[in-house]
């Protein structure tokens, strides 16, 4: 209750502060000057409700408050344990470099043990954005003007309507005028005057917007009584109509962000598999510890992040090379070190590389603790890419999947082109005969295997960006990774690749329907079955090789 | 299970063309007992057969020769069913379509096969070797209570002479010599009672004594046993071989006696690229 | 001849040797008291269980630091049931009567727990158990000093429901027993409270669910209708980074969609990425950052004690906390280890918790705790932003489900039995 | 793999006569010895040594398939668990009243997930009889239909291993989702009696323990037998040398399928003696590495003998036991070492070794 008088409170002070600083921008610094303090003196204080009425306060300010709102927003609000001043600090990764919140004048860097964080809770973010958009609301960028738009859209109270229609008034910009103008007609659906229904309904039924499909669905509605919300049969029928259009686009969307899902989860299988590909199916051994060559992966990916930890994204980009490095040179150790022995027995192959498994998930619970690890995600991969209210699809995802088909051509490249790509399917092809054609076979067992190991470790770097880098990270993909290589056809990058994306989309429409567990199973099954008819997966190898 | 196997091969014996005589019986009544017409085999796009057409009669001692691929073993790979020819038609004996019968079929019909590199069962014996080619009921539960009687024992035994391991007998084949191992496989045919041997180079890796007595042997199964022989060594051939069918990317190039066959232009073009 | 039966002679010597190897440890001195720790160390729980581990070694270093208990020293038996249902079993066989420990502290997941019950119980051992569960269970030998359902989940359901004006309710779970009996409970709840059928959304997912996409989609357009909408989450460890990750992506942030978590600790945080969780609650009945002094003590001597300033403490550590000091006051009152004694000394026992209060072990063999809620800060820490104002009691038998509602715990005399059906009068399932 | 070696069935006698040493002696001594007398084995032991000879069974079903068929099945843990479930549900159709909830029918589980009556595929369980058969046939049923699939389509080799792996991780999910009605995670635990007795008895420890012995005894007589018969060559013959058993005119699939199909039929019955013993039957028994793990057992033990099998499921799980409690923080690290110097220096496993030492003291 208190918090909603206080947020209207706030509004109607925000609307009145705004009509006047949009009129004209007077000397508000000087008179601005005691109220902020006197706001920034209830900020301080510890309870939260202090800090509601402290922020209502600042947003009666207006402009000027912007940016210790902002702060306070992004947690970059502090107070020093010292003499209680309110401080901006940026975080510099020992502590911070600080600088007086009410002049902005520099303080130079400060221990983080030094300062106090300014707390918030939901609640007060909510109402400090919305604060923040109405001040934004006469911002120089368009971008940010929008966002302010869209997220003063919802509230439907007078006082954000007047703030809109003043700013309609003045916007030049025609994107911005649109979202506001969605926002009166989305008002004009509940107005008393049929006709005006009609119109904002004919208006809006062309915009992707969820907004609209939520108003639209409550006048198609009936209540507890049973008779429809909107009374008027017409207008219903008009909205029956919009909600059949909007609805087809929507299930288009729909269906394309599904596909994109499948993708994204092909991509990670895929990424997964292609390493084993190459170990397992150029050179037949059946390596267990694959899973834990990607691990590594993932753990030099958080290995890096802790040498650079304000460079994110170059330390991801670093990874990539480095993770490469570590698991094939772990690659080769395993090659030269046990599976040499096991040629001719891919069996045994197995046996010793779980074994080799065991130790490296141990080693890294030893050296790491066997607790997860935070890898951060840098700011280029994070958030996602809205195409509009209906479709968006998250970069992380969309950056995995460039990344997967990149090292998929790659490998291709190397495979097809260079001198050891012609030897490894040599070798492949007919062991003795290489050997007898003068090819180092050892030395090419040893690279192969390292190249399909450094694989996995690149693997590791993508997963690291979308789930736990711990011990059980090489586990939780190793069957899948199998799965994938046989269903596609041992021996076969192609198939590797349709394999995971097939597998992958296969799952992504099934899981509405059956779920996540029910998905897996039908694809296992799916699989099995398959296997009975194409008893070499999708691309078998042909001729006589094949055979024996 | 047993039974599920009976259903299967009668479905092949039922699904044969025509009018069909009893199991194993076959119409030999006009010559020839292998039938292989227009016969085509691909494997992507390389033509491994074209359009042959071979027939080879009752009791014969035939003899396949060709450069390398000739697609002498996939000719045999046709007849024993482990490849399926793309066009044309393999017939055992006036009525028994061979392309709707699959390996085991085949071979208890009567035809057997001696692969290229012998293959015998290292694990095991000879004497066991020999056992398990010995033309039985081969179902699953007839096996597992399967027990040799008296003269099925001496059968075997009179086999291992025949192959001149008597002193091996008791051997893994794992340690045999690769031309005793040759011999064991041979034997191994025999063990099936055949009506048709396929016969895939067979003195490949034996001394000059060890080739003597092996074209001894085929001479002497002639006539009871249709035989069909690839090999290389043209001298072995000559010393077994009334006729030799001469083999050329994928299809017959010329039939006859030894000597006709070497004078052929042709065949001189094709072995010494002319 | 001979040398066959000699064969044999030297084979039976070697079988003896192996069986007697095996049957080794019945004889050992008793001079100590053993105390089993019964933590996966390997495998997929290792994560969560390593931790428990050490707390308890740390709290009986401390415990012999004072003294030891009845003038002998504690020893701690460390075991690894490496994550595997059927070894917890055999491991907690091997503690009672290999080594013959005196209590057991261990288990985290249920099924662990219900693989070790009937060891307990027939050898009459003690299993103090420090996870939060489905509730549903209240056993003679084993004491829960983790969450019931209603010391976590009903609170923070109210917590959502009376100060977030939450309309809409995603009940998202690990599919297993503890997500399925506390979402049943909630739906009940729920509705009891007016929430239409159409307003609640239940999803399942298998353990370490990786790729959340379609699901947080499918979240994502359930909150899409204007009304607040919350997830509450009783998904598990594992699984927990992804779909956080995937929230954050999808742009569903804790002001749209605020997710309140059941098994999201300090620790979890600890590696997540906290960026995109800032804002997302938890429940539980202790955070790192509660500002007391007992609580500094207590931090300080763990991150002492793991040479690591950076070591973060969390709820089950704290029921290990209270667990273990309730078992040294019952010893302590009852002058013995034995079992029975304890069992019965044990209730009523009081121990200051963490947070402030004084944590009671009461006659089902649950303990009382405070419910606290905490916002995820970009520190990894949990801010409290709501508490109960006075201690909850631990409810084994849910009031929610209707099969359990007329049947209650108490093992003190007359009724002592761990599911007593308040209408029949019977006392059901007890093999001892 | 050497079938008839030296020294063979000397170390096959010596595991029997073990085998017998342990399926009488220790019951006896655990039961009829007094506690404190030396010769006493405690209930643990006798468990434990339940629960290896049971897993001693279950490497030796797999042995027939990979040492001697040359089926690498990485999907058998699954008629394991198949056989445990079917023992697990008979078992907890025995609690009866006796559950939490006092429900006659329905398990605890099903109550507090409020299912109103008993699903189908539960009812008959009550009778010991029909347990025991679906101990067997489900197991076998389902091998049956995978093989008959798999093998008349000849899939071989890595394709058979993986989807083999598929099949079991598919029931592993299955198994895991409440809705099948089988106690998803948790599983069936919790039970009471077994034909009346209770089930927590040191008697009817020591029974189980005797079962396990005899059952594995027998078993291991029988499969010595069926690798000698004909059929056990063929077998045998099918391992080296597929494609010439085909020419010989055997229906190859149909011997695979026999043997699988057996060689389910006896992980079932180890599922079943196993789950009394340990108390608890869930879905992680169909986890793939868990039928890895039997895998390895018996390459440790040395394939294709059938007592390696023993050999190797016994002393793989011993060692995990004492392992776990000697050295819990990091006994991986040396299990998986012993699998890699194994693999690497004893390519036919410990009997392997054993063969060559007996074969030294001859010469």
């Amino acid at each position: 209750m208190k918090a909603n008088s206080i947020k209207g409170y706030c509004r109607l002070a925000a609307f009145l502060m705004l009509l006047f600083s949009l009129a004209s921008y007077g000397d508000q610094e000087v008179s601005t000057q005691q109220p902020l303090l006197d706001a920034l003196n209830n900020l301080k204080q510890g309870s939260m409700s202090e800090r509601e009425q402290a922020i209502t306060q600042l947003a009666g300010i207006g402009q000027s408050s912007l940016g210790i709102l902002q702060a306070l927003l992004d947690g970059k609000l502090f107070t020093l344990k010292s003499d209680a001043k309110l401080v901006i600090g940026i975080d510099n990764n020992q502590g911070y470099d600080i600088s007086d919140a009410v002049s902005g004048t520099a303080l130079g860097a400060i221990e983080r043990a030094d300062v106090n964080k300014i707390n918030l809770t939901n609640k007060l973010r909510v109402s400090l954005r919305k604060i923040i958009g109405e001040l934004e609301l006469s911002a120089d960028d368009p971008l940010i003007r929008l966002a302010a738009v869209k997220a003063m859209g919802n509230e439907d109270d007078d006082a954000v309507l007047a703030l809109l229609q003043a700013r309609a008034g003045v916007e030049k910009d025609a994107t911005v005028l649109k979202a506001i103008n969605v926002v009166f007609l989305l008002k004009e659906m509940n107005s008393s005057d049929k006709a005006v229904r009609i119109k904002a309904i004919e208006a809006l039924k062309e915009q992707n917007n969820l907004d609209v499909v939520n108003r639209l669905n409550v006048m198609v509605e009936k209540d507890e009584g049973g008779n429809y919300l909107e009374t008027d049969v017409e207008v219903r029928n008009i909205a029956k109509a919009a909600l059949i259009k909007i609805n087809s686009r929507l299930q288009l969307y729909s269906t394309i962000e599904t596909v994109f899902f499948g993708l994204s989860l092909g991509a990670v299988l895929v990424l997964a598999a292609i390493g084993l590909a190459i170990t397992f199916g150029v050179m037949g051994v059946i390596n267990m510890a694959h899973g834990e060559l990607m691990m590594l992966g993932a753990y030099t990916t958080y290995v890096m992040q802790q040498l650079m930890p304000n460079h994110l994204g170059v330390s991801v980009l670093l990874s990539i090379p480095a993770a490469f490095m570590i698991s094939a040179l772990v690659g080769i150790a395993i090659e030269r070190g046990i599976i040499r022995f096991l040629y001719g027995r891919p069996l045994e192959t197995l046996l010793a590389t779980f074994g080799v498994s065991l130790i490296l998930q141990q080693s890294v619970r030893s050296i790491f603790s066997p607790l997860n690890r935070s890898v951060a995600t840098p700011e280029w991969m994070s958030g996602s890419w809205q195409i509009n209210d209906f479709l968006s699809l998250t970069w992380n995802r969309f950056y995995i999947l460039v990344f997967c088909l990149m090292v998929f051509v790659l490998l291709l490249q190397i495979l097809k082109r260079t001198r050891l790509g012609l030897e490894v399917r040599a070798v492949a092809q007919n062991r003795n005969m290489a050997r007898a054609m003068g090819i180092p076979t050892a030395k090419v067992d040893a690279l192969t295997f390292g190249l399909g190991s450094g694989i996995a470790g690149v693997a590791g770097v993508a997963l690291s960006q979308i789930t736990n880098v711990g011990p059980n990270l090489g586990q939780a993909y190793i069957v899948d990774s199998f799965m994938v290589v046989v269903f596609g056809g041992v021996g076969n990058l192609w198939g590797t690749l349709v394999a995971g994306f097939v597998l992958g989309i296969a799952n992504k429409f099934l899981e509405p329907f059956a779920g996540a567990v029910l998905a897996k199973i039908l694809v296992l099954v799916f699989i099995i079955l398959f296997i009975q008819k194409r008893p070499r997966g999708l691309f078998p190898q042909k001729g006589r090789a094949a055979d024996s | 299970m047993t039974s599920f196997a009976e259903n299967s091969f009668g479905e092949d014996e039922k699904s044969s063309s025509g009018i069909l005589l009893a199991e194993g019986q076959l119409d030999t009544r006009h010559g020839p007992i292998l039938y292989l017409e227009n016969v085509s085999v691909s494997f992507d796009g390389f033509k491994a057969l074209n359009e042959l057409s071979l027939y080879i009669d009752a009791g014969e001692l035939r003899c396949l020769i060709g450069p390398n691929g000739a697609g002498k073993t996939t000719l045999m790979d046709v007849i024993t069913g482990k490849t399926r020819p793309d066009t044309g038609s393999v017939f055992f004996g006036q009525t028994i379509d061979l392309l709707k019968m699959d390996e085991p079929a085949i071979a208890q019909a009567g035809i057997c096969r001696k692969f290229q590199k012998p293959s015998v069962f290292d694990a095991l014996t000879v004497f066991e070797n020999l056992e398990l080619a010995l033309k039985a009921d081969k179902r699953t539960w007839p096996t597992l209570f399967n027990r040799l009687n008296g003269e099925q024992r001496d059968r075997i035994n009179q086999i291992i002479e025949t192959i001149g391991l008597g002193a091996h007998h008791q051997l893994r084949a794992g340690i045999l010599s690769h031309g005793q191992k040759q011999w064991l496989e041979i034997g191994m045919l025999l063990m099936q009672e055949p009506k048709v041997m396929l016969v895939d180079e067979p003195i490949a890796g034996m001394t000059h004594q060890e080739i003597e007595r092996t074209a001894e042997l085929l001479l002497s199964l002639q006539g009871q046993h249709s035989i069909v022989v690839v090999e290389h060594d043209m001298e072995f051939v000559r010393s077994i071989a009334s006729k030799v069918t001469v083999l050329h990317e994928g299809s017959v190039l010329t039939e006859g006696t030894m000597d006709e066959v070497q004078n052929d232009p042709r065949v001189i073009q094709v072995y010494l690229g002319g | 001849m001979n040398r066959i039966s000699e064969k044999l002679r030297k084979l039976s010597i070697v079988g003896a040797v192996a069986l007697l190897t095996v049957a080794s440890g019945t004889v050992r001195a008793e001079d100590t008291i053993k105390v089993g720790v019964l933590h996966s160390l390997s495998g997929t729980m290792a994560i969560s269980e390593t931790t428990l581990k050490d707390t308890m070694l740390m709290l009986i270093d401390e415990q012999n630091k004072k003294g030891g208990l009845l003038g002998k020293k504690l020893e701690a038996v460390v075991v690894d049931p490496a994550s595997n249902w059927p070894l917890f079993a055999e491991k907690a066989r091997e503690l009672l009567t290999k080594d013959k420990v005196a209590a057991i502290f261990g288990c985290w997941t249920s099924v662990s727990r219900k693989s070790v019950l009937p060891v307990i119980e027939e050898l009459n051992g003690l299993l103090f158990y420090p996870v939060q569960y489905e509730g549903e269970e209240s056993s003679k030998n084993v004491f829960y000093t983790g969450a019931a359902p209603n010391q976590q989940a009903i609170p923070a359901v109210d917590y959502l429901m009376n100060d977030l004006k939450v309309k809409r309710w995603v009940l998202a779970g690990t599919d297993y027993v503890y997500p399925r009996t506390t979402n049943k409970i909630l739906e009940a709840y729920l509705k009891s409270k007016g929430v239409a059928k159409k307003d609640i959304m239940i999803n399942y997912t298998p353990f370490g669910h990786s790729d959340w996409q379609s699901i947080v989609a499918d979240v994502k357009k359930f909150g899409s209708t204007g009304k607040k909408t919350a997830v509450v989450s009783t998904i598990n460890g594992d699984a927990n980074i992804p779909f956080y990750k995937e929230l954050g992506n999808q742009g569903i942030s804790a002001e749209k969609i605020p997710v309140i978590a059941f098994s999201v600790g300090e620790e979890e945080l600890s590696g997540m990425d906290t960026k995109p969780l800032v804002g997302h609650l938890a429940a539980w009945n202790y955070f790192m950052s509660i500002d007391s002094t007992k609580n500094a003590a207590f931090i300080k001597q763990w991150q002492e004690y793991t040479k690591n300033p950076k070591r973060v403490s969390n709820d089950p550590m704290e029921a290990h906390y209270i667990g273990f000091n309730m078992w040294v006051k019952a010893v302590e009152k009852a002058g013995t280890t034995d079992p029975a004694a304890v069992q019965k000394a044990i209730i009523g026992v009081e121990f200051p918790n963490l947070t402030g209060g004084t944590s009671k072990m009461l006659v089902n063999h649950h303990i009382s705790k405070p419910v606290l809620i905490g916002e995820i800060q970009d520190d990894g820490q949990l801010m409290t932003v709501w508490q109960t104002n006075k201690l909850v009691d631990g409810d084994a038998w849910s009031d929610f489900l209707p099969e359990s509602k007329p049947i209650i715990a108490d093992w003190t005399p007359p009724i002592s039995c761990g599911n007593y059906n308040t209408k029949t009068k019977k006392c059901s399932g007890q093999t001892y | 793999m050497k079938l008839t070696g030296l020294g063979h069935d000397k170390t096959a006698t010596m595991v029997l006569v073990a085998l017998a040493a342990v399926t009488f002696i220790i019951p006896f001594c655990n039961l009829a010895l007094p506690a404190d007398s030396p010769m006493h084995f405690s209930a643990y032991t006798v468990s434990l040594l339940g629960k290896y000879l049971t897993f001693a069974l279950l490497g030796l079903s797999l042995d027939l398939v990979w040492g001697y068929c040359g089926i690498l099945a990485l999907g058998h843990g699954a008629f394991f668990a198949l056989g445990g479930y079917a023992m697990g549900m008979y078992l907890m159709r025995q609690i009866g009243t006796r559950g939490v909830y006092g429900d006659p029918l329905l398990p605890d589980f099903m109550v507090f997930l409020n299912w109103k009556e008993l699903p189908w595929y539960w009812l008959g369980f009550d009778h010991f009889w029909f347990a025991l058969l679906m101990v067997v046939l489900v197991p076998g049923v389902l091998a049956f239909v995978f093989g008959w699939l798999a093998f008349r389509s000849r899939v071989t080799g890595v394709y058979l291993s993986i989807i083999t792996q598929a099949l079991t991780y598919a029931l592993l999910l299955a198994f895991f989702r409440n809705e099948m009605g089988f106690g998803g995670n948790n599983g069936l635990t919790d039970f009471k009696e077994l034909l009346g007795f209770n089930i927590q008895s040191e008697a009817v420890r020591a029974m189980l323990l005797m079962m396990s012995g005899i059952t594995l005894m027998t078993a291991f007589l029988v499969c010595r037998w069926l690798v000698n018969t004909k059929l056990g060559r063929v077998v045998t013959a099918i391992r080296d040398q597929e494609s010439r058993v085909r020419f010989l005119g055997y229906r190859v699939e149909m011997f695979k399928l026999w043997i699988f199909v057996f060689a389910a039929m006896l992980a079932g019955v180890a599922g079943a003696l196993y789950v009394p013993q340990v108390g608890i039957i869930n879905p992680s028994e169909f986890s793939p590495l868990n039928s890895l793990e039997i895998v390895i057992w018996v390459a440790m033990g040395g394939r294709g003998t059938l007592y390696g099998a023993i050999i190797g499921a016994v002393l793989v799980n011993y060692s995990k036991t004492v392992l776990t409690g000697l050295m819990p923080e990091i006994w991986l690290f040396s299990l998986g070492a012993v699998f890699v110097i194994v693999t690497v220096l004893l390519p036919d496993g410990i009997v392997g070794l054993l063969r060559r030492r007996l074969q030294e003291q001859h010469s």
